[in-house]
């Protein structure tokens, strides 16, 4: 049975990765799980410099989902070169590195600093976090800028690029159009949708930061849709992402579309959640006789 | 090692009015989680699908010989929600899903031999009881030592250290009282509304009381820790306080529960320490609270 | 106890509503529920002449929500004078027709015949249903268009109008303005969030229209968002509805800005679930010493 | 009158694989359903809370003596999904929240004294037993009447009309036999495999029988259904057949389970009627499917 995909050239041993700011970088569900039995593993955004992130609290549980506004906090490259890469390399995995920045130079910066590690696989480069802003809006809700960032940092990238694109938009597929266009190699979606969650017994927000990003379960209807539509209207490969927490979600993604998935907060839900997926996908295509995962990707029927 | 790991109730006892305690057992010898450092908590996944997080509870007790599988880890929670209220209405035989053990836990080292005053707060009392016992456990172990280089006779009892333990209650439902007086040499109590001990918190009391310590283990709500940290200065001992904050993962990977740090912290590059992690009992001047 | 609200000069005897689309025309939940205790019953979609819908499978449960894309089938508005206004004017409460078109002619079509209904109460512009289209973008989905429709359909209307925004855009604080600029009266939000379902053994889109509306508890976060969002961004009163369950869900709304809620897919859950979230406000207010349910309009504590 | 109620699993019992056949008894006097039309059907509430809508299933069989709060309602079903596993899975005593009785269910006077072909196919068998036991009672008061009015002595039997049911099944499996061989005057089966009795369809199965029948009522799955309708055609008979339809309400509101009409119909004013409402069981040749 051969589960591997490549993206952008870039051959991963099966689908499944991780998804950023779900999982560290590794070290901590090492306990739980075998990180050299994962596709790959995409780390929590890193930024140019140390990021302090926002106030707490910064998550919340709704319905089968939960909010989170964590506000990128991260050590700053420096510490992840050091501290978080090497250990993530010396696992039988591929490594992709979450980018984000708070302007463009700060995205370039990384980005131009990872160019020739070769312990990178590829860059995810995240305009879409709901919880930083560039004005109004993000990098990831305006086609037209979307493409020229996309353009700048291509340009300098070292690895092939995955944008990873929001839903908190009113047409997706135009921002992966206008991602294309910038030259990415990959997309990834969905990041968070913007949510709120109040505690009506103290009238307060329950998060400092008042909104923050919703994920889980809850919006996995939501980002096949987006995923579909994307796979639509662009050529290059997407990895999905939304509450997947089974072999059949995962399976329900690539029917969508996506060349791989990724597991956010069910690892919280279960640290094991991406061992599970894995294993649910092979007995899924051993029950439907599917020899190679590649014919699952975008098969869905009318 | 972490894991996660299927517990089965033993037995859930109502304590007080909304307070609940709950005795866990592994469901098989490899289910166990193989102990506990007071002050460490256990991630209790509620059985409603629609919660999707870990509930953070402290073990307030631990038995290492509670089960036939193991040991038997002891919850005392409030009921406040969904998780913490399904829990308290499982009954005998239910299992739920755990994650453990979690935090760092107190360093018995810290404590022991010297006199230590216990600070609890509310729901912050139960998983000071675990502490106290060990803490005592140290102390008559020292006070053997002791005796033992000292060439004192074995009729002779020798106890280090010494152990107050000032708890604060909402009010005359002293939960957990007896167990504290059997762990601790020296019990003191506060109640919110006046009915049993100082009228005040848990601080009040142990001021009144005016017993001596060298260092103090704390475990409640914020504005309480804050006292304690104000206290504890003033005295001039370091406090150890047990820290509270919103959690998705429980074990360092989503960085939801950070608390500010004096410093600069070693894992976050920032002035940021995991509550989860590196918590939840932090030196009461280390953490901006 | 004053649970009583006023929307663009309609007293209501409570803020509780039914959702469009979730309730009929009252008929049949009548048995459930008395429909005299609710604070105004919101039409199905009326829109000028007979609708078939979508094909079927139309509905799709998900994690805490449901999906549908029943595609806004409807009598037309010959029978539901007939009909459906007959029954509901003879309970007491008020009555709120939802409008639906696939033209802009065929909503003032609708508006203009019921201007001098007495019967109605006000009027609840549909403009964001995801199942309707025209061209790629929906009424809704664009502020120049919707300040237009909502200006044109205000010119015609004998009674105060609500424009029903979808969440399926970039920023619907931005829908709100030119809703408000247009003249709406109030606003009712959200509308379903656009999503899809695969069923992974018969490798099918469950939903014979392939997408189709995100609605319940899962999606509760982002509706409470967007109502505290648009609360800050217009003066016009809110009508807040997604996932409302209770009581408790009904106060968040109002606390994020809501003068009024809706109870949508939470009826298929409990048929009673409208009184039952009536009673819980009563009590929470009991417990809160709220003695107006005004008070609770808008007032979360940052 | 519709309603939601809860009941009490009174019993579960494997019939064949997958499928599973469980008794519901009301809680209270009050959460009786009041009996049932065959073909109706209640909407079962999953307690997995991230499940909200109602499962439709139909009732298998209804005993007014069932309970002591009234009757109890037996259901078959076929574990697919998350409702009806989690069904399967509760112990005797647990509950369960139900919406009914829903749909038209089976017109009786259509059927009785007359000769009536049952086809059911697969899960679509279950409904058709409490309609045989109906029409069977039905077909026996008739006789009854027949009798006096004809004067015809006490100790000579009369009966109506005559019943054949056709099944269909898998394989060998075949659940729910025994109760249609006691309460049908003829049963048939077909199995997929050919294991039993015809190779085939129940359709299959009846036109090899040759049994004469005046009506047609049909439960399974949508082929069969198309396949009932032609049959019914060429022998220019009635044919009512029971429709399945994605459901979310269950009560006529949210027009997500409708069938396509032949004619305009009442309520929709559209060629569509609700399954849930003006269904399940239509006259085959006034839907279009
Ligand atoms: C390290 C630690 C140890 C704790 N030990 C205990 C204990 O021994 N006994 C006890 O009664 N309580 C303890 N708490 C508080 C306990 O975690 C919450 O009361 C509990 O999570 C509430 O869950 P719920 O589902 O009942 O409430 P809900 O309000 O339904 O919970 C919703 C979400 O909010 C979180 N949450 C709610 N209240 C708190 C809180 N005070 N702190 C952190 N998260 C919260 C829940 O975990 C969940 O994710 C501890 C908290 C922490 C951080
Ligand atoms: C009028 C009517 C009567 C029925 N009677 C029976 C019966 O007596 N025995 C029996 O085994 N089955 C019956 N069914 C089918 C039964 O409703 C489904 O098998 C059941 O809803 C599946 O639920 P689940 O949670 O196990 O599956 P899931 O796949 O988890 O269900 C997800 C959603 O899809 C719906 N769904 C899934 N399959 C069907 C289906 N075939 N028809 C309608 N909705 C479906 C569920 O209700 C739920 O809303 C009947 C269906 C209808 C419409
Ligand atoms: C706690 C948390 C932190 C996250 N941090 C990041 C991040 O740093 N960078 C990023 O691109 N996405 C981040 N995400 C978004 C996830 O990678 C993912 O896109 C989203 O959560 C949807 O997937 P899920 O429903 O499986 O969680 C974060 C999500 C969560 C829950
Ligand atoms: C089955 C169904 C039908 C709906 N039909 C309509 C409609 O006709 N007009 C409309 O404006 N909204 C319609 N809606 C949207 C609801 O009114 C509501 O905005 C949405 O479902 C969110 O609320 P909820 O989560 O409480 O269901 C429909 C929703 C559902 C589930
Ligand atoms: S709860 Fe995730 S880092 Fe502490
Ligand atoms: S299921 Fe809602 S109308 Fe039939």
């Amino acid at each position: 049975m051969d589960l591997s995909v490549k993206i952008a050239g870039v051959e991963l041993k099966n689908p499944v990765m991780t998804a950023s700011g779900t999982f560290g970088s590794g070290m901590e569900y090492s306990e739980f799980v075998d990180l050299g039995k994962l596709g790959a593993v995409v780390t929590k955004g890193v930024s140019s410099v140390p990021w302090e992130g926002n106030p707490t609290p910064r998550v919340a549980e709704t319905d089968s989902g939960m909010l989170n506004a964590i506000g990128l906090q991260n050590p700053g490259l420096d510490v992840f070169l050091k501290r978080d890469l090497p250990f993530l390399a010396a696992q039988d995995t591929k490594v992709i590195v979450n980018v984000c920045g708070h302007t463009e130079e700060e995205y370039l910066d990384v980005v131009e600093r990872l160019s020739d590690e070769p312990r990178v696989s590829m860059l995810e480069i995240n305009v879409s976090c709901p919880n930083v802003k560039r004005g109004a809006l993000q990098f990831g809700q305006d086609p037209g800028e979307l493409e020229k960032l996309t353009a700048r940092i291509k340009e300098k990238a070292g690895q092939p690029i995955i944008m990873k694109l929001t839903p908190n938009v009113t047409n997706i597929a135009d921002l992966a159009r206008a991602a294309q266009a910038g030259g990415a190699d990959a997309l990834s979606m969905i990041n968070t949708l913007l949510g709120m969650k109040i505690d009506v017994e103290r009238q307060r927000f329950v998060l400092a930061n008042r909104t923050g990003g919703l994920s889980g379960p809850a919006i996995k209807p939501v980002a096949v849709r987006c995923v579909y539509q994307c796979a639509q209207a662009v050529s290059i490969p997407i990895i999905g992402m939304g509450g997947i927490a089974s072999g059949e979600d995962a399976v329900e993604f690539l029917l969508a579309g996506a060349s791989a998935v990724a597991v956010g907060m069910m690892n919280f839900h279960d640290p094991k959640t991406t061992e599970k997926v894995i294993d649910g996908l092979r007995a899924y295509m051993e029950r439907h006789h599917v020899s190679d995962v590649k014919e699952l990707i975008g098969a869905v029927r009318g | 090692m972490k894991k996660t790991a299927i517990m089965r109730i033993a037995g859930t006892k109502y304590l007080a009015e909304g307070i609940y305690r709950t005795e866990l057992v592994p469901v098989s010898p490899t289910d166990d989680l193989g102990g506990v450092i007071p002050g460490q908590f256990i991630g209790i996944y509620p059985n409603d699908r629609t919660a999707l997080l870990p509930r953070p509870i402290s073990i307030c007790r631990y038995n290492p010989f509670g089960s036939g599988n193991g040991g038997s880890y002891t919850v005392v929670y409030r009921t406040v929600g969904k998780g913490t209220n399904e829990l308290a209405g499982l009954s005998f035989g239910d299992s739920v899903r755990v994650i453990g053990m979690l935090g760092n836990g107190y360093d018995l080292d810290a404590f022991a031999g010297k006199r230590t005053l216990l600070l609890g707060g509310g729901i912050g009392i139960p998983p000071l009881l675990e502490l106290a016992a060990r803490i005592r456990a140290k102390n008559r172990e020292l006070g053997e030592i002791q005796r033992k280089t000292s060439g004192k006779n074995q009729s002779e009892k020798l106890y280090c250290g010494r152990l107050t333990a000032a708890l604060g209650y909402r009010n005359s439902e002293l939960f957990l009282m007896e167990e504290f007086a059997s762990a601790a040499d020296e019990v003191i109590v506060a109640t919110d509304d006046g009915s049993v001990g100082t009228h005040g918190t848990c601080i009040d009391a142990a001021r009144a009381a005016g017993t001596g310590f060298d260092v103090i283990a704390a475990c409640g709500p914020m504005p309480m820790l804050r006292g304690v940290k104000t206290f504890a200065a003033e005295r001039n001992v370091p406090a150890y306080i047990s820290l509270e904050e919103r959690m998705a993962c429980g074990v360092g990977v989503c960085l939801g529960c950070v608390v500010k740090t004096k410093e600069k912290d070693a894992h976050s590059n920032v002035n940021n320490a995991r509550v989860c992690t590196e918590g939840p009992v932090f030196l009461a001047e280390d953490v901006d609270i």
